[in-house]
């Protein structure tokens, strides 16, 4: 029996793929599989073309993959852009009264999916139902899982569940009648511990909750809004406040006012936004203000493709805003990382009063992961702030005392009786405007030694595989699992490949960088974007230059069959 | 313990030019924070960049100094935070009605219970003499070489045109009147602007203190109401030879951003604890 | 030769959702064009990011679909550069009034000679159903949870505070009436603001085409003259059972930007081109 | 008799050093002298402390240097602050009547300044005509020079020359009473040709003129705004519109909009309104809309030192906004190179369809240089567009057409009978958005290719001194005159040091650096910043690391003895 099913729900927009795939995503991940989801969306509200694709596994999965086994073409376009992805073995669901598929393929199975739907539930809105338990049938999984689902998910609606069950119960018999022409369909799951089914901003959100933070601005921009909704719909119970800003510019200093004003606090957008937020980044940046700012990349330049993928905001984050100063980049892979890099992020930006920015990417922010369970026993809360005591007892309060760990203390305005102040200009200790060239150079001397200290607290880039390996791929971000996988490919082909993972990107780990790739291997970075910009920076830090490139940059993430092709093209012989 | 204006002077000298408007605008705030019994840790103060934005670095107070137009966004922030802190922006013309002109009209939207502060010279101070949005038609500079000839932005009518519920102006001339102004607008729930007449004694010939002198005359509650949102509009369009100024419009009925913010009912959220069994729950709903 | 709206189909796909307000205000844009007898190379269109933005796409005709909110300066640019062709701004609201605030206020200052037309559904379309700067109090969203709790931005107040010369607003369910005032927006001399109600099926189930068409009637010169600023202020405000459309304000007496610019009267910048002995005369200034 | 004189005009703003110093060095330049000149100020408009200061020299100088040989000190402040700059065989003139020295110092002459200039030019304000006067008797010149430029530069306003001139004769007749005195500090200018006395700024400005730029627009802001008021002052004459934004966004999308519109244009600014430029900088990019845009650098983060400067705004625009696209970065060194860099910022911005930065800062600005005639000979304008006998022959005009150059037919809109597009999405070749990967894919590839033809228009590194020297100093932009100098003194000195100099520094000359720093040369980097930004683009480039930084960033711009110093500490011995 195969070890894992691809599935697609592709229509237009407004076709509920989102629900379906959902729905599919959370009975596969209770069934015990290991889960992969990835959303791809055009721009608009209704019509067009978008997918959803799910991957079910028996071992863990963080990257999509091919060939298709199971296609849920919601119209006739989704035939005719899909069909060609779908495995000989595989099937395609449509609609036989609506769509027309020519020839003699078996892999097409057509059920009157909107009349069922009418017919047994009682509404059209349940035709996608009809394809769900067609699609259970024919992996062979248990129909009870579906119903417990659907039973728990729509709690309050019972009509919604009536219908939805017997709509997918439809399907899902029409399939079962025709039981052995499908066989090698099916997949049984592995008895597993119970996972959560949860998307990259999903995890950022959460933890952001997890950390404290309590107020978060934003701006609507895809594919960040994921954030700003999730919160919103949290802020009552966390005590929190979500702004919808009235721009960008307003955004991060809504929340640098809120961070000033003494709770944590975050924004996030995309690099259309983020250009909006550079100066005040920078303002974050001088005034020592704690600031957690998502990124969320989409491709570029300008509006570029707004519902796409691309990592290439990399160098423009790390060298964002006028003169210089500290700041953090962290890049999670997979909504586990997202989870606890957010709540790193918190604890950052307040320990070293530095804007950290988690760099995340479309593909990350909407891709559902399969997780164990967040375990919050090791995440702690401390805001790094003066004593009140300390307070109390000092004769006058240095906002930007010069330290030797660059950090001075820092407290919250109107407590303890001080006057708390902070500044855009250079400033002296005091946060008073000066213009004296040895107290300028003094304070930018105090704000650069927090890279010492940061550098320490940020993790090592991630082996993956054999150390030893003749090929090195290395890459950052969301494309993470998905080189993982390539680089088992690899050496199940043969090729003898290790890979490097850069999780925590700035301070950068230069040492670290510098030693890997002094051993000789030949090595080459796997990047969603068209430079190659972690290689510009491995080579600013490191002066090593990679042998190769895998670089896409189309707005689409990479499959791992990908980087594999790219691999061989690209480094087997040099 | 009271409090006394001397409890506001710090000794970071002052880089305006002597003469400059802004100096009684200072002793104004000073001496309405005195008046409230307020102290310095007390209160926070929130400004741009241009003159009147190094306002909070001459007076003791927590303060906020951000970038040049975007004070109010960071100012309604620090109030969300921290709710029960009097929050005074201190902005110039170029600063809140130029670069910070979208934060403005969202700002009084809002009607986050903050004090707006504008010292409205007409011109770019700090950066030499350039028009700013409020400076008259036909004022000539470096830049505008023919003269200004844009339509002047008259805060006081955008502001009424978004039914912001505290409207007034001041004149810089005139410390007593300014000074009970911003008592009134920080005490008052909700938005306020005071825009205060401040001449530039370096860039701007034509508005003086005397020419200013010859033409405010103050609005006084019996002869004017300042209750009626379009009797306000009209009555900010006077200009010319008589300026008024004082309260245009006062509306209490219209509930603030505090008033209505579900979260910010229980108290101010910087007091406030998380309970992490709360993040236990949202983590169990993702199985 | 005349011009038939044919003439300004083109076959790129429309994006927009099946019975959206915005169909029936891309038709009057190229009806209004038909009109004055222009043709597709002649006028120029200029829009931001937004699900109106993307109207430019949907017709022949030059281009420039910039950022979301900053169609107004590129456009007033296009204009003061070429100063004959006549400009058109297309916007949301979210992005003519949110992201673009600024550039609207100071847009109408200028009053530069454009049109500017914004689709105002009164939430962000393409972000997928946020409030917008012009959304009513109480329209629950994703994020607005406890619904819209901010005032209501009303353009036409604002632009008229600004005195804009050219105030009007149609609706998206009356088409022909909506052509003429883009008509007349566009021939007339100065900044124009065409603010169009129109209903957004996706997002906004209250606002209706049904819910406007219950509310809506004309301003009709003869009972009402658009040539009062203060009664244009008053009539502006007017919304609830019923929602004037038409004309509010127009003033023929105030000078555009190109009417004052000394450069610019001598005809468009572009058709001009550089004496090279005059940069002859500026480099001997030096010594 | 010695070669050069440093001459400093100190004060509180608002006491006129400008004006002095202005005429001082134009009588200067034109008694025949090579003159450098730069201005200190405070970021306030009177008060404070300011100055101006001026090097006179019979060989070209190119930046300030020390000890001072006059010190013209008009207040008590500027007494007590540059006395310990002042030579020996040096003078200090200040007012006898309103300040005090103490001592018995030869340096100090005092003379009733305010006094004399009411008394002979019936006015306190010629005081700093006194000064004046006095300056040239010390320095042993001729009166006539301040008369004929007096006259000239005052030519309207009869009594003005007038009193300054009565005034200045006073404060010269003074000194020649104590002749003898100061036979030392007497310099006899070179016969030379005429030059023009300039500054950066004004260089600039003038360039654009040269161009037919038409259209300027930004929002003040330090050091910049003087581009934008010297272009004010000559739009008339050039059918040109100088537009003062609402803020820097407008001004970079008005600057965007001209030049769509047809003409020529361009904006100018600091770090901080570059920062709100950064998402339109991408709008150019991706709508391949021409644009020259100065960045005037100064110290940051944030609002910093607005009065200062500093070279720490590189790799920030280097990489500023979302996704990627070509860009041309020019740093001139000198008046003269800016006035020619502006000229080929306009035609490269047009020919390739780029957004072209200058990159300047408040030295380079603010400072005045002796510059040989500006030739025109050289200088035509190609407006780079389709031409219309070609667009009349055109099916269908494609304004994104996919090129071996990457740059597409570019088209004025309402001319020709074209419809001409201009796009922020990721578009067709016809301007229209699409989604399509493989469209998009050549799109980037389209744009990147400009970069190749880029690359063959700038200029090489420039070497300076010997090329087989021990060591190598590496610079860029303002620096140029300071490191030349320090060279030629190393040299002096003993120690062999050549320098390399980038003025064009985007596309990176990769080849040639690589080339110069493989000849085992031990080279640092010479930069007005805090990370040695051009430093860590070599390493990026060409893997080559240096040996030692030499780095100033308290505000102050480099003068050649403090490279000189810094070298020594950090290069001999390794
Ligand atoms: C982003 C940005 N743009 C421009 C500036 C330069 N700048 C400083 S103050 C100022 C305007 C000052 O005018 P105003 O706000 O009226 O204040 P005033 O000096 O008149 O009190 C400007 C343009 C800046 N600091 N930041
Ligand atoms: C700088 C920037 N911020 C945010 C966005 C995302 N965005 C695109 S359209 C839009 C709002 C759309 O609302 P509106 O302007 O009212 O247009 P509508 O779609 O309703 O027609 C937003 C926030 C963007 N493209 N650019
Ligand atoms: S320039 Fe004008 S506003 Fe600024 S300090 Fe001087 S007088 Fe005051
Ligand atoms: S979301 Fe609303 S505004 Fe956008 S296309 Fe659909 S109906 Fe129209
Ligand atoms: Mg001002
Ligand atoms: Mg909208």
């Amino acid at each position: 029996m195969a070890d894992e099913r691809n599935i697609m729900v592709a229509g237009a927009a407004g076709q509920g793929m989102q629900t379906i795939g959902f729905i599919l995503g959370k009975v596969m991940i209770r069934a015990g599989f290991e889960v992969f989801a990835m959303q791809d969306n055009e721009s608009r509200i209704r019509g067009g073309h978008n997918f959803f694709q799910i991957r079910i596994s028996k071992k863990p999965v963080r990257a999509s993959s091919t060939p298709l086994h199971v296609l849920i073409a919601l119209n006739q376009e989704s035939i005719e852009r899909h069909s060609k992805e779908v495995d000989p073995s595989g099937i395609i669901i449509f609609d036989s009264e609506k769509c027309q598929v020519s020839g003699e393929d078996g892999r097409f199975f057509g059920l009157p999916l909107e009349r069922l739907a009418i017919e047994e539930g009682g509404n059209r809105i349940f035709e996608n139902s009809v394809a769900t338990g067609a699609t259970l049938a024919f992996l062979g999984l248990d129909f009870q899982k579906l119903e417990d689902f659907l039973k728990a998910f729509f709690a309050e609606k019972a009509d919604t569940v009536e219908g939805n069950l017997k709509a997918a119960m439809a399907g899902y018999d029409a399939v079962v009648k025709k039981k052995d022409a499908f066989a090698e369909l099916r997949i049984n799951p592995e008895k597993s511990e119970p996972k959560m089914f949860i998307s990259g901003h999903e995890a950022v959100a959460i933890g952001a909750l997890a950390a404290g933070c309590q107020f978060m601005s934003a701006y609507p921009m895809s594919p960040s809004t994921s954030i700003m909704m999730y919160l919103a719909g949290k802020a009552d119970d966390f005590d929190m406040v979500v702004e919808q800003a009235e721009d960008e510019i307003a955004a991060i200093n809504l929340a640098i006012g809120a961070s000033y004003g003494g709770v944590r606090s975050m924004t996030a957008t995309s690099g259309g936004g983020f250009s909006l937020m550079v100066e005040a980044f920078g303002l974050a940046g001088v005034s020592e203000t704690p600031l957690v700012l998502v990124e969320a990349q989409r491709p570029g330049p300008a509006t570029g493709l707004p519902t796409r993928t691309e990592q290439a905001d990399l160098l423009f984050v790390l060298h964002a805003s006028q003169g210089e100063f500290p700041r953090v980049i962290l890049a999670p892979g997979t909504a586990r990382e997202a989870f606890y890099d957010t709540i790193k992020a918190f604890d950052l930006a307040e320990k070293y009063q530095v804007p950290v920015v988690l760099l995340t990417d479309q593909f990350l922010a909407d891709s559902y992961f399969a997780e164990s369970r967040f375990d919050l026993s090791d995440v702690h809360i401390d805001r790094h702030l003066l004593e009140e005591k300390k307070a109390k007892a000092l004769k006058a309060y240095k906002r930007y005392e010069i330290t030797d760990s660059g950090v001075s203390p820092r407290a919250i305005p109107t407590a303890f009786g001080l006057e708390v102040v902070a500044d855009s200009h250079e400033h002296d200790e005091y946060g008073h405007i000066t213009e004296d060239p040895h107290m300028r150079k003094q304070m930018v001397d105090k704000r650069a030694r927090k890279m010492k200290g940061l550098a320490g607290e940020l993790g090592p880039p991630e082996r993956i595989g054999n150390q030893k390996s003749e090929f090195l791929l290395v890459g950052w971000g969301s494309t993470y699992g998905a080189m993982a996988e390539a680089i088992e490919i690899l050496n199940k082909q043969g090729i003898s490949v290790g890979g490097v993972r850069l999780r925590d990107l700035w301070p950068f780990p230069t040492e670290q960088m510098t030693e890997i790739l002094s051993d000789g291997q030949k090595w080459a970075a796997v990047e969603n974007n068209a430079t190659g910009q972690l290689a510009r920076l491995i080579q600013m830090e490191t002066q090593k230059k990679p042998e190769g490139m895998i670089l896409k940059y189309d707005g689409r993430p990479f499959m791992p069959g990908e980087i594999v092709e790219n691999f061989r093209k690209e480094m087997v012989g040099k | 313990m009271t409090v006394k204006i001397e409890d506001f002077q710090n000794d970071f000298s002052i880089a305006w030019c002597p003469g400059c408007g802004n100096f009684p605008i200072l002793n104004a705030v000073k001496q309405a924070l005195v008046d409230l019994k307020l102290r310095p840790h007390e209160v926070i103060l929130v400004s741009g960049i241009g003159q009147a934005a190094k306002l909070p670095h001459y007076m003791r107070c927590n303060f906020f100094n951000g970038l040049h137009g975007r004070a109010l966004p960071v100012a309604t922030a620090i109030r969300i935070a921290n709710s029960k802190a009097p929050v005074i922006v201190i902005g110039g013309d170029g600063d809140t009605y130029g670069e910070g002109g979208n934060h403005f009209l969202h700002a009084v939207r809002r009607n986050i219970n903050i004090t707006l502060i504008t010292h409205n010279n007409q011109v770019f101070g700090l950066t030499r003499g350039q028009a700013s949005p409020t400076t008259e038609r036909g004022f000539v500079t470096k830049v505008q070489t023919h003269g200004v000839f844009l339509t002047p932005l008259n805060p006081l009518t955008i502001a009424l045109a978004l039914e912001a519920p505290f409207v007034a102006r001041g004149f810089a001339g005139d410390g007593k009147h300014l000074t009970a102004l911003i008592q009134e607008a920080i005490t008052f729930e909700g938005f306020s602007l005071v825009d205060v007449l401040q001449p530039c004694v370096s860039y701007d010939r034509v508005h003086t203190f005397q020419w200013y002198k010859d033409r405010v005359y103050e609005l006084k509650e019996g002869n004017y109401e300042p209750s009626d949102l379009m009797a306000a509009i009209q009555k900010s369009r006077e200009w010319g030879d008589r300026i008024p100024t004082g309260i245009f419009y006062r509306n209490p009925e219209r509930l603030s951003f505090e008033q209505h913010s579900p979260v910010l009912k229980d108290g101010p959220l910087v007091q406030r604890r998380l309970d992490i069994s709360r993040v236990q729950k949202v983590i169990d709903s993702f199985f």
